[in-house]
């Protein structure tokens, strides 16, 4: 049980993921960052709601949810932006459990997940909710239609994976090294291995932790992967643009043309 | 690994494996002594450490208070406080488990300092990760982690304080877990630690428990101990409250110690009230202002805004000053078993000119809170006999326990004009 | 009142009726358990300083030098040194004499600080004296007397140091002798001083021959400690001497005694040879280099000039920095009975940073004297099995430390390059 | 046995013993200073010889030891300043036992003393030498012919004071009150005390600590003391000398007119 909107980036041709943090640096710049996005080729948006302490992202990312935060970001101004949001692929929530978790007026994270249906949701990354603890956000996104996407790690053991896995709707966010999210200049030979321990798998699988050109996208995608996400590439262009107070259009224009740069080596690997 | 709703392990995927190899190596090694690992620990906690720590009546402050108190003095441990009893604990256990490398993360810098000590003292390369900030303020602190070899590594990212440092030191796990174990500084984060954590602490109970036999031939009538992650809170509690999976203590007797009443003292600092706007709690007293969320690993009673983000605390004391707290003491405080009480900044730094007056200790500014609740409670409920935990002296806290009283009306403050000329 | 030919009483007339006084108190409570003050100082000294303290192998040391290294971890009692024995010791004395006032003298501060403490633990006022320069220069040691309720009276005369500090103590006691007892700071100053000191310090001893014979089988081949005053050094020796008045140990045994070698570790400063002109010595070598004569009340060795003016010591460790030594010990080595050696600064700062890395123990200055004699002593004079008086802590010296190691080629110095932002 | 020149100086009329340090500030100056001390009517004159740890003066005597070191005085200087020093009143040498303990080829007193009768020395006060650890001065004193003098305290009880009676010569240098040396405002009640239970000794006893006015030597002669001995007063014109930078004549002026002020007092007190 997924959904289809999400199924369908994946049907054809591998799927291009980018990551920004909305409200990253302000709700207006960020709206037309994230659209920048689908117009350089997006097939699905993971869209980062910020948490005050982001354990698992390094420090560009951290970064970066700091100046949203400090743009006045907040988990209500996230629906609405969601809902401002004019791009025509799927949105995927990523966030960490305790913003799930306190929204509404009844502990657990039904409510949470019934507003991000509303306002158009497509699914969940949840990088601090092991399969340990998601039953409750499973149920919900199920109850919902809403897919929840696992992070497998070069660390899972079989026995592990089997249960992401079974877990997982959507896709497998498939951890490209140890360490934390960053854009590196090397593909990890983990990556390969991680793919072809997966292959049996019939789920689809999207690669993240690292990418930052064209051409790691297309070795990545000719290694195995039917997908590729991207983000600490991306919020280092806006990083940049803010550092040096560039016209958000400049920026914009960046973003998309790296898009394009990743979605071409994507397709390329896939030949 | 829950306590009731609370604990469990809210981390990222990729840590999971190590989580595991910890929970079976928690089990093996300390809970069923495999190897005779406890029994390294207790030898090494004792020789090294300096356990057990005395049990000592405040003959003074009991004429105060017309009750006898007793101080269980882990300010004595090597170190200046209890913090050794969980640092020795973890390296040894990463020993034992074939780890090659230590990392942790350290606010004011005492659980730092723990922990390079015990790394040093066990031949292990240890990395610890501190704000910026807090480099620059506890400067200290920073060269003693440095002369026991460790490495610190500034944080420079955020407000260069705790919460970075630790976000840094699970970044760094994040990457280097096969070869390396973190030695978490509370009983706070996934489980295993806040049961392990505390289980390293509670050779605290059961030294009071058979001091407060021997020297006064029954058990306390109240505890009485500061909170802020809670690890020595949990640490003098443990063999007192009776659903402790670890509770073999040959002594316990379930009745007696429900007639123990325990006291968790946090930090009321300046005030209980909650900015929400700015995000700014001016306390650090989770267990009685906050609600139950997930931070740094597992669900517990926290200062957040209504968002769910969590809140910048607040205390005179550093080693008090997080917005939660552990996960097990969430629960005592939920089952009633723990009454979670407050001091605020002025009545700790009075407490902290008492005993150092009165008995000739000078503690740490947040021993110096449960030290306060004493002065405040002015009802029976502490009973005849009561134990304070002095979790730790107060020699790094000289400078600002000075600054902080300077600041303010503090009535028995000492007058400094010896430095005047 | 004499050690063969050291010691006696150099004092003024003044004071030579409250010298009478203390004499006949030393020999009631201290000998004879008068109103059972020893077993009061017992229980004091266990409660509210920590003992005992451990003995401790240390195994890094132990592999370094093929020798069974142990550590007697006088760092862990109550204020961070061994001093706290004998503050706490003759303020409970002076109690007893029915005095109302303790004065004594400081140099670093640690003697200052030890003896706040136990006026503070012990309800006596009490007031310190302490040269400009040393109280400018030992802030946090201020701050702690100051805390502890203790006046502070800067000395402004001379030089500003621990020898005017002296001076200073002895007039307010020739003034105020009648209500006033001085706790003297080391095993030194007149008759009945430096036996009491001694018989307030021996419990280190005493421990120490109970945990070797329990913990190894046997008392230790040699003991060695490092020798300013000699306090600590006394305190170790004590019960290892077989003509201590206060040799009642149950397990004592002369001959196999004198097996136990004794080493005085001495500040050899920077060279062990001085400059008579400008009547400077650049170590605190008294056992070593010294002659016999007068100093602050008794016979001992001396640094001094040809004309009987006392040199200006030095050494890397303001605790060892004192020209003249406690008389018994100058006796003990006329006898032969102890072997004084020394070690320069230098090898004192690398012992320094050798423990704190591979022991995870950071050690005063003072102490690092004796663990760099096992560094030099490559031949077979320590035997097997060595016991190492750990005197006291390091964190007093942090700074200190790390300025002195900056100034030198320390070969195990820590990079500090963490501050450098 | 004492020394006959100080016996006489108590013969007939009360004796006025004033005390500076040997050096104080300079050789040359000093000379000047303690001359002027006869000038104004010395009887005997107490010549400190400054130990680098004088731990029983008050901070202006200590002051002035300071400026005698820092001036270069020594042992062998100081024997020098005897010989040169031009007065005709005995010379009574205060100084510290280790100073007297080093001195000379073999241990012990003795060949200090030999050399303190050579240069005309004509007794001792050692403030740091109770009764207790006087034997072997005593001796060497009664082989060359010297006095010893004792300090007697507030706090001597009669069985040592009949020990120091027995043991001092000369005269005995009764402590006005207790604490250091020092110049006071008033005359303590312990000095009337103290006189009255020295009443019954046939020795003379001369008062100090704390005298500063003829009235204080007249007061206290009236008392009963056969002497008075002033040393802080007269310290003190000596470093206010210094401090200004005062020529030495006018300095030694002033200490003339003071001991002659003082031995008025004292002659007054005897009427």
């Amino acid at each position: 049980m997924s959904n289809p909107a999400i199924d369908a980036a994946f049907a054809d041709e591998p799927a291009f993921i980018p990551y920004l943090a909305a409200g990253d640096p302000s709700y207006d710049a960020s709206l037309e960052y994230v659209e920048a996005l689908a117009r350089g080729g997006a097939d699905i948006i993971e869209l980062g709601l910020p948490f005050s302490e982001p354990i698992a992202e390094g420090s560009t990312i951290q970064n970066a949810i700091v100046r949203s935060l400090q743009g006045g970001m907040t988990v209500g101004r996230y629906f609405e932006f969601v809902t401002d949001l004019d791009v025509d692929v799927p949105v995927v929530c990523m966030t960490y459990y305790n913003l799930i978790y306190q929204y509404g007026d009844e502990p657990g994270p039904e409510p949470f997940v019934r507003k991000a249906k509303s306002v158009g949701i497509d699914g969940f990354v949840v990088p601090d909710l092991p399969a340990e603890e998601a039953d409750p956000l499973r149920e919900a996104c199920d109850e919902h239609g809403l897919d929840l996407v696992f992070i497998v790690a070069p660390t899972t053991d079989d026995e592990r994976l089997d249960r992401l896995v079974s877990l997982s709707s959507g896709y497998l966010y498939v951890q490209a090294r140890l360490g934390v999210t960053g854009a590196r200049d090397d593909v990890s030979s983990e990556t390969t291995s991680s793919l072809d321990r997966l292959a049996a798998y019939d789920i689809p699988k999207a690669v993240g932790f690292g990418i930052k050109t064209g051409e790691h996208a297309r070795d990545i995608i000719a290694g195995g992967a039917d997908g590729i996400i991207v983000g600490s590439a991306l919020v280092d262009i806006i990083a940049e643009g803010t550092e040096a107070d560039a016209p958000t259009e400049e920026t914009a224009a960046e973003l998309e043309s790296l898009c394009e740069e990743l979605k071409a080596g994507a397709l390329e690997g896939a030949q | 690994t829950t306590f009731g709703d609370y604990g469990g392990q809210y981390v990222p995927e990729a840590l999971m494996p190590a989580i595991e190899e910890l929970t079976d190596a928690y089990e093996r090694y300390v809970l069923n002594n495999e190897d005779g690992f406890m029994d390294e620990f207790r030898e090494r906690i004792r020789d090294f450490g300096g356990r057990p720590t005395p049990l000592q009546r405040a003959d003074n402050l009991s004429e105060r208070y017309d009750r006898d108190i007793y101080l269980k003095r882990e300010d004595l441990l090597h170190g200046g406080a209890h913090k050794l009893n969980n640092a020795l604990g973890q390296v040894l256990l990463a020993k034992y488990m074939g780890k090659e490398r230590i990392i942790a993360e350290t606010g004011a810098g005492q659980h730092g300092t723990a922990t390079a000590m015990a790394a040093a003292h066990l031949d292990m390369p240890c990395e610890i990760y501190m704000g910026r900030r807090d480099v620059n303020r506890q400067r200290p602190n920073v060269f003693r982690m440095r002369i026991n070899g460790a490495e610190v590594n500034p944080v420079d990212t955020g407000r260069g304080t705790l919460k970075e440092a630790i976000s840094e030191t699970m970044r760094d796990w994040a990457t280097t877990v096969e070869n390396t174990h973190y030695v978490i500084g509370s009983i706070v984060g996934p489980a295993p630690f806040p049961a392990m954590v505390r289980d390293f602490h509670r050779i605290i109970s059961e030294e009071t428990r058979r001091q407060t036999r021997e020297q006064y031939g029954r058990l306390p009538d109240s505890v009485v101990a500061c909170a802020g992650g809670g690890s020595n809170t949990m640490g003098i509690f443990a063999d007192f409250t009776s659903d402790s999976p670890f509770s073999t203590a040959p002594d316990s007797n379930t009745d007696a110690d429900d007639d123990v009443s325990l006291f968790a003292v946090e930090a009321g600092g300046s005030s209980l009230d909650v900015d929400e706007e700015r995000g700014v709690a001016p306390n650090s007293a989770s267990l009685s202002t906050g609600s139950e969320g997930v931070l740094h690993g597992a669900r517990t009673k926290l200062l957040q805004n209504s968002d769910g983000q969590i809140m910048e605390s607040h205390s005179v004391s550093s080693g008090l000053d997080y917005a939660g707290v552990g996960p097990e003491l969430a629960k005592l405080v939920d089952d009633e078993r723990v009454t979670p009480v407050n001091v605020d900044d002025d009545a700790a730094l009075e407490a902290f000119h008492r005993l150092s007056q009165e008995e000739g200790i000078i503690p740490a500014l947040e021993t110096a809170h449960a030290l306060a609740f004493l002065e405040t409670e002015t009802d029976a409920d502490l009973g005849e006999f009561v134990v304070v935990n002095v979790s730790g002296r107060g020699d790094k806290d000289l400078e600002a326990a000075l600054e902080e009283t300077a600041q303010r009306d503090i009535p028995n403050a000492p007058a400094m004009e010896v430095f005047d000329e």
